[in-house]
């Protein structure tokens, strides 16, 4: 049956699905070094918490969809995801929060959808949205890095085998700020509450700004590997950056500043990591300058007018629901037509 | 169904108008007499309900008047969270004021307005706080109505119980996480501090203008 | 008036081969809104079994009076009246219901549900009939919103039968697991009510699936499709 | 120097052509035997002018144009016809289709060559020349050359392209060409600037061939023109014709419209090469150099008549012992033969062993993951990831709205997808469904017409055998009544006018009648019990004509007797 | 009540008439249903369906016939058809045939004319007493002349695919069953005989 026709071409670059996710893997590390190192080993704990889960969920619904193993858990797509969960979800989450999080995405986000390359939906931004919604106090309560918890210590409070004391936990510095400013009732400014090195460090989330250094020089290593273009990004940091500097600009007291935007939370993993997924973003050229301003511009307007901490992962799901139309209607002309039409 | 194609189009109009017409007023009669014929125990049930409500917030030995009978209409008030017109009832034992009972609002909840019911006793002490109205997200901000806290043997709403400005400085009316006296499920800070700040107004302003509502003339 | 075969008909039709919310896919709204606890999904449906049954037979019986071209209007004034005297009738006779349903009774006017099954049967049979038809899509509402909002309430709160003691006083809900469970709230959520109702349209599929190959593999058996549930 | 112009998109793959250039062309022996396929261009299939059992001379046309678009086969050399009928041809399908195989005597023996001065002669009969001695594209399109030969009226020739860019991978029989016989392929060149009236001739050249390019340049010198040789960047396709196109003169050529509209036309170097040959020699194209390379021992270029059978070719390579099948054409866009045997065409500049340690059996084909590559690597800037996705589902509107008749299937997609994802096949797969639809529905819509029309024609025929029938019986009846004393002259004038129901009783249709009931009969016996419902029970004065007319039709050799024929 | 009840009547009255005066004005005149429908339908006229024709049938499946009638159209014409109607998809009534065109034994012919009364697009051309012939390309195959012929002499060829006609192939998506191991397509009669020769 498939033998009665051939298949040019009969070269082949070398590439393949794993080829991809490996590198986006790779890119991650540096990142997760410094996690490591800033944060506390948590992270690891959480990464193979995750990865676990995914393999099983993913081999779990290929099993029932009828489908081989091998290819596809081979893939390293599964993976991707699973890492990208650890990384957005609080490193002293609850070790079942996590495994949920994981299978819902893997399960319901990716697999019911058909699998790999099939989800409309970034899973691992669907693992966060489901968890957030559901469990929103467990999903704000980060480390209270004053602590300087060891490894046995952490991996006690994920397994819960120690109580989870209020005062392990804190709130992430977005959360604060805008608690912060809230409670403050426009009497307490923005520069006064960074003050607070504690919380914010340098510029930005105490700690976090030095890891999201490290997503943004893997983010840019992955551009110059080829495996993401500098569509989305430059996007989404450029209206990240526009929104929250022109609020900035006109009141510097009740806005915090770009820097503190583009370095905290989830943004440069966002606009590096996630937004440029291919499979649930927009792919034409400008479709892409498009989708990464969306988001860009929606995680702000989330962050400082919503409800949530964060705004990264609502905001790429609400421009994930956009590509169909945005790639409509930005087709790239074709040779030959550029002037005609 | 009767076609009739031959008609012109202002004829069928007018056929299609007399028809509709005649289809409203006779439904609008059925409607007109289950209205009237259910309207009186509508009403006795609806005050039954009123009554029940003042109940839980108020000890029934607090009074012996009439309550719904004996209330003051209030303008739109902003102490109370109200920007519409709502009712305070009196509550008197032999004659002489024991309480009042304030309709308030926190317009700041999760999700819009949680309304309150709340009596005050004479001394300035809460003797009871209900949630009448609320939309907040179940399982995270919904323990503020005890029916829906899993905390049975003590809801939260219930720690207003007894407390006045006497025995709670008024800066402390604030949740533990903003640094006060009150209680939150952690995760569900918005909802309580609501509330709180709904009940720390309402009371004040039942402290303050007690006198004033027990004068005025009873509404009706 | 009406046979034993089609009523047997109409049953099947409305409780699950024509099932409004696994088959029709009718009445999301009440079904998203209304199905957090087991015990909101089955007394609104209640309620619109109610206003369905005496919609359809009032339809039925004046459907030879109603011209073509103004029909929609007349089914929802008949249909808005049934609502409002299930409304201002179980606000009359059963207050405490009424507290917990109160402001989705006169919403059941927007269930599509409702002038779905007047235009597309009512119009076109006896006022039995239509009347059975209207009582039994409200009967097959009933039991999947009653078993949405159950597995919802479960999984959302761990919680069976929560809010009994507003229908029948003395009952109490069950809390079947333990009490530091976290609650999963999505699934009370409306984004939860949709992904438990693919669930279980996924299942009624399958079951049809299966029960179809079944019938063709001893295709001598006689299929008897009213005998399956 | 020129300025350049780049194509977006396009791939870098191995090229792989080195092994093949260390010799220079070999001269094929004669093969076994030679099957010339009738249709080896774009258009009309050539009529097969030769029976079997002729001898045919070296150069003897065996096939007539059919159509302007059309080109000529001849016969690549002497010997006798031995079959003229169906034959494996090379084709992806592996189906057969008409050839003319000779069996070579040996002898090599020319047909009588007339040279020409072609300066001399008016541009059509250049044309038919070219079209009587088969020149054809040999980059691979094969599309009769003729027929590109003719200026647009409305735009101006400014530039005429020479493509010897031979982007491919292992390809090298362009390379060889114009180092050895550059002077020829430079005079070819200038047969067709004299028919187009370019400004210019730009000879493009991909710059991993500087051996080629110099000898183009020496070429230019010595015969005297003022062609440009240019040097353009090593990317796959650049010799795709709008590619190189593109790359010279900057013009982008859109789909569904021809280059010389926006003045400028392509030819490739050999097949300047053949035309010099046609008209300064005499020499149809009965040849052409083969690159025979990939898993063999002596890769080189050879001349090999059209005709020969790919494996007595490729055995010239020396293939190694894991040879597995012959790739005809490069490793992008070429396939592998259905069969072996099958013969050399004008389309085969390369025959490449397949061996699976060269080419590498693919991974499986994973999901797509819309990474993009292919959009990126497109030379015609198309979306494969949206074409593919609609080709799969088999929504064949929207693979069009996706421009899929843009795609020029040179396979850069499917070379970049980390998926691995055959996309051309399923490209070839939507156009093929397409084309075969809208011949359907062109089909359909004419039977529609014509139903309609003959639905029309009945109706008014019996309209008119009504009227007729109620003139008639009016007329009658006037006279009649008229004539009702002179009842002899009322049947003469009832005979006159015979009404048309009574039209069967005529003496024509009586014949016609009895023609029917003796063939029915005779159809009866050869089916012996199988009656059919036309054959109802004859009279005996039946039986009589039917014999009579049967003996009639048998002596005059209408009819045939009533024995089962075959076919 | 009074005015409510006179609101309620007013509105019933000048939506009535709204209604009623539109349903006359905005009447929507022919069934564009039915082009489409005989749009998918194949044409062949052949009648297999039990109705004269194609346009006939379209007709009545727009009047609710079933859609699994028409064999030519084959098992794709169904599901279009259904996709348009928004019906179920049936199995196909018949067997399905592979397209063919009738051909004329041209020995046997007598030249009665019958089978040319019976082409429904007339793409038998003769005379009385003359031979006859299909003209091929017109042909659609749908064996209407077959019966009336007394003499059997039309058959039905079928259409074999040429190098012209041929299709590239649905690219087979075997991923299911390979797992890791490679398949690669080669071409069947591949080359097996090819060694060093």
């Amino acid at each position: 049956m498939s033998m009665d026709f051939s298949t040019p071409p009969y070269l082949l670059k070398n590439a393949s699905v794993t080829r991809v996710m490996t590198q986006v893997l790779l890119a991650l590390v540096p990142a997760i070094a410094v996690y490591t190192w800033l944060i506390g080993p948590a992270i690891l704990i959480q990464i193979a918490i995750a990865s676990l889960a995914a393999l099983l969920g993913e081999a779990l619904m290929l099993k029932v969809r009828r489908q081989p193993l091998a290819p596809f858990l081979g893939d390293g797509s599964a993976i991707v995801t699973a890492w990208l969960i650890a990384l957005v979800f609080p490193p002293l989450a609850p070790w079942w929060m996590v495994v949920v999080g994981t299978l819902f995405a893997i399960v319901v986000a990716k697999q019911l959808y058909g699998g790999l390359g099939q989800n409309p939906f970034n899973p691992a931004m669907v693992a966060f949205a489901v968890c957030i919604v559901s469990f929103p106090a467990l999903m704000s309560q980060w480390p209270n890095q004053a602590l300087h918890l060891g490894f046995a210590d952490q991996f006690q409070i994920i397994f819960g085998l120690t109580p989870r004391l209020d005062a392990l936990t804190a709130a992430t510095p977005l959360d604060a700020l805008k608690t912060g400013l809230k409670l403050g009732e426009g009497q307490v400014g923005v520069a006064a509450l960074l003050a607070n090195q504690d919380v914010y460090g340098q510029f930005a989330g105490r700690g976090w700004e030095w890891i999201t250094l490290c997503y943004l020089l893997g983010g840019l290593w992955l551009w110059q590997r080829k495996i993401i273009t500098w569509q989305v990004p430059t996007a989404y940091i450029g209206a990240l950056a526009a929104i929250s500097g022109a609020l900035w600009l006109y009141d510097p007291a009740q806005f915090a500043s770009p820097l503190f935007h583009l370095f905290s939370g989830g943004a440069m993993l966002g606009a590096f990591f996630i937004a440029t997924d291919p499979v649930s973003g927009s792919t034409t050229p400008r479709g892409k300058l498009i989708f990464g301003a969306g988001a860009g511009l929606l995680t702000y307007l989330i962050r400082v007018f919503g409800g949530y901490p964060d705004g990264v992962a609502f905001a790429i799901l609400l421009m994930n629901i956009c590509t169909p139309l945005i790639d409509l209607y930005t087709q790239p002309p074709i040779f030959g037509m550029k002037n005609g039409k | 169904m009767s076609t009739a194609k031959e008609l012109t189009a202002p004829g069928m109009a007018a056929r299609s108008a007399v028809i509709l017409f005649l289809f409203v007023i006779g439904f609008t009669a059925v409607l007109a007499t289950v209205f009237s014929m259910t309207e009186p125990t509508i009403k006795a049930s609806a005050a039954e309900e009123e009554m029940r409500t003042i109940k839980e917030v108020l000890p029934a030995a607090l009074y012996d008047n009439d309550l719904l009978h004996d209330t003051v209409d209030l303008p739109a008030t902003a102490e109370l969270g109200q920007d519409d017109n709502s009712k305070v009832y009196r509550a008197r034992l032999a004659g002489q004021p024991s309480a009042l009972v304030l309709q308030a609002v926190a317009p700041d909840g999760y999700a819009g307005k949680i309304r309150l019911l709340l009596a005050v006793r004479n001394d300035g002490r809460l003797a009871g706080v209900r949630i009448t109205q609320h939309k907040e997200t179940p399982g995270l901000g919904d323990y503020i109505d005890p029916k829906k806290d899993k905390n049975k043997s003590r809801p939260w709403i219930t720690q207003f119980d007894g407390l006045s400005f006497d025995t709670l400085g008024e800066k402390d009316w604030k949740v533990k996480k903003d640094g006060g006296h009150f209680d939150a499920n952690a995760g569900a800070t918005v909802t309580p501090r609501a509330v709180v700040k709904a009940v720390r107004k309402a009371l004040k302003f039942a402290n303050e203008n007690r006198d004033r509502l027990f004068v005025s003339t009873a509404a009706k | 008036m009406i046979t034993w075969a089609e009523f047997k008909e109409i049953f099947v039709n409305g409780t699950w081969r024509q099932n409004s919310s696994l088959v029709q896919m009718l009445g999301m709204c009440p079904l998203l809104a209304m199905t957090t606890s087991l015990v909101n999904g089955a007394m609104l449906s209640l309620a619109t079994i109610i206003v369905m049954g005496s919609s359809g037979f009032v339809v039925a019986l004046l459907r030879n009076f109603i011209p073509y071209e103004i029909r929609i209007p007349v089914f929802i004034l008949i249909a808005a009246v049934m609502v409002t005297v299930v409304d201002l009738g179980m606000n009359a006779y059963m207050h405490d219901m009424y507290n917990i349903l109160g402001i989705f009774i006169p919403l059941i006017i927007t269930n599509c549900l409702v002038l779905a099954r007047i235009e597309t049967f009512a119009v076109k049979n006896g006022p039995l009939q239509a009347m059975f038809d209207g009582a039994f899509m409200g009967l097959g509402m009933l039991w999947t919103l009653s078993l949405l909002g159950a597995i919802r309430e479960f999984i959302g709160t761990g919680t069976v039968l929560s809010g009994i003691e507003a229908v029948i006083p003395g009952l109490h809900q069950i809390e079947v697991l333990p009490a530091d469970y976290p609650g999963f709230l999505v699934s009370i959520l409306p984004p939860g009510a949709f992904i438990v109702l693919a669930c279980m349209v996924a299942a009624k599929n399958w079951y049809e699936v299966k029960a179809a190959e079944r019938a063709k593999r001893q295709p001598p058996a006689p299929i008897s499709a009213a005998g399956c549930h | 120097m020129l300025q350049l112009f780049k194509f977006k998109g396009g791939v870098k793959p191995a090229t792989n052509k080195t092994q093949s250039v260390s010799q220079p062309i070999a001269i094929a022996p004669l093969p076994s035997h030679v099957a010339v396929p009738l249709h080896q261009s774009i258009g009309g299939t050539p009529r097969p002018i030769v029976a079997v059992g002729d001898k045919v001379l070296k150069g003897q046309k065996i096939g007539e144009a059919d159509g302007w678009i059309s080109a000529a086969v001849h016969a690549p050399t002497s010997g006798t016809v031995i079959h003229v009928g169906q034959q494996t041809v090379p084709h992806p399908s592996g189906l057969a289709a008409d050839c003319v195989v000779i069996e070579p005597d040996g002898k090599d023996e020319w047909i009588e060559r007339k040279a020409v001065d072609y300066r001399s002669l008016a541009p059509e009969t250049v044309r038919e020349l070219l079209r009587e001695a088969g020149v054809v594209g040999l980059g691979g399109a094969v599309f009769p050359t003729h027929g590109k030969l003719t200026p647009a009226k409305s735009v101006p020739m400014e530039q005429l392209v020479i493509n010897g860019a031979e982007c491919e991978p292992f390809i090298t029989c362009d390379d060889l060409l114009m180092r050895e016989r550059g002077e020829e392929v430079v005079r070819g060149a200038a047969i067709f600037r004299d028919l187009l009236q370019p400004q210019k001739v730009l000879i493009g050249i991909e710059d991993n061939k500087p051996e080629a390019v110099a000898a183009m340049q020496a070429a230019v010198k010595a015969v005297g023109e003022d062609f440009e040789v240019i040097a353009v960047p090593t990317r796959y396709p650049a010799g795709g014709a709008k590619q190189l196109i593109r790359v010279l003169t900057g013009k982008e050529v859109p789909n569904g419209k021809r280059s010389t509209d926006l003045g400028v036309q392509c030819f490739n170097v050999a097949t300047a090469y053949t035309a010099w040959r046609a008209l300064a020699h005499g020499e149809p194209v009965i040849s052409r150099l083969v690159t025979v390379t990939g898993n063999v021992a002596k890769p080189r270029n050879y001349e090999a008549l059209i005709g020969t059978p790919m494996d007595e070719l490729l055995a010239l390579g020396e293939p190694k012992a894991d040879t597995n099948g012959i790739i005809m054409g490069g490793p992008m866009m070429g396939f592998l033969v259905p069969d072996v045997k099958v013969p050399v065409v004008k389309a085969t500049n390369c025959l490449i062993a397949h061996s699976d340690a060269l080419f590498p059996p693919k991974a499986p084909e994973m999901p797509c993951i819309r990474c993009g590559e292919c959009a990126r690597a497109c030379p015609h800037e198309l979306q494969p990831f949206e074409m593919y996705w609609f080709s799969r589902a088999k929504n064949f509107g929207k693979t069009q709205e996706y421009n899929i008749f843009d795609c020029i299937e040179c396979g850069c997609c499917s070379f970049v997808c980390p998926s691995r994802i055959p996309l051309v096949q399923y490209f070839r797969f939507a156009k093929s469904e397409i084309w075969a639809r809208e011949k359907e529905k062109k089909a359909s819509e004419i039977a529609k017409t014509r139903f309609e029309f003959k639905q029309f024609r009945d109706e008014r025929e019996k309209q008119e055998k009504a009227e007729k029938l109620a003139k008639a019986a009016a007329a009658q009846a006037a006279k009649k009544a008229a004539e009702a004393a002179a009842a002899q002259a009322t049947g003469e004038a009832a005979e006159a006018v015979p009404p048309p129901a009574a039209a069967e009783t005529s003496p024509a249709d009586a014949v016609k009648k009895a023609a029917i009931q003796a063939a029915m009969a005779r159809a009866k016996a050869q089916r012996e019990a199988a009656a059919s419902r036309n054959t109802e029970s004859l009279t005996a004065e039946q039986q009589q004509d039917i014999q009579a007319i049967e003996a009639r039709r048998m002596a005059s050799g209408l009819a045939v007797p009533a024995e089962p024929k075959a076919e | 009540m009074i005015s409510a009840i006179a609101v309620m009547a007013l509105g019933a009255v000048i939506l009535g008439a709204l209604l009623g005066y539109a349903s006359v004005k905005f009447k929507v005149e022919g069934d564009p249903l039915v082009d489409k429908i005989d749009g998918i339908l194949p044409q062949t006229q052949c009648g297999q369906c039990g109705f004269p024709g194609c346009r006939p049938y379209a007709e009545a499946i727009a009047k609710g016939a079933e859609i699994n009638l028409c064999p030519p159209g084959g098992a794709e014409g169904v599901q279009r058809l259904a996709d348009l109607l928004g019906r179920e998809v049936k199995a196909l009534d018949a067997e399905e045939k592979p397209k063919a065109v009738a051909i004329i034994d041209e020995n046997t012919c007598i030249g009665c004319t019958l089978c040319i009364q019976a082409c429904p697009v007339d793409a038998i051309v003769g005379a009385a007493k003359q031979m006859h012939t299909i003209i091929a390309p017109l042909c659609t195959g749908c064996e209407l002349c077959l019966p009336p012929c007394p003499v059997e002499c039309i058959s039905m060829q079928v259409i074999t695919e040429t190098v012209d006609s041929w299709k590239w192939k649905y690219p087979v998506v075997d991923i299911k069953t390979t797992g890791m191991t490679s398949t690669r397509n080669t071409p069947t009669g591949g080359a097996g005989g090819i060694k060093a020769a």
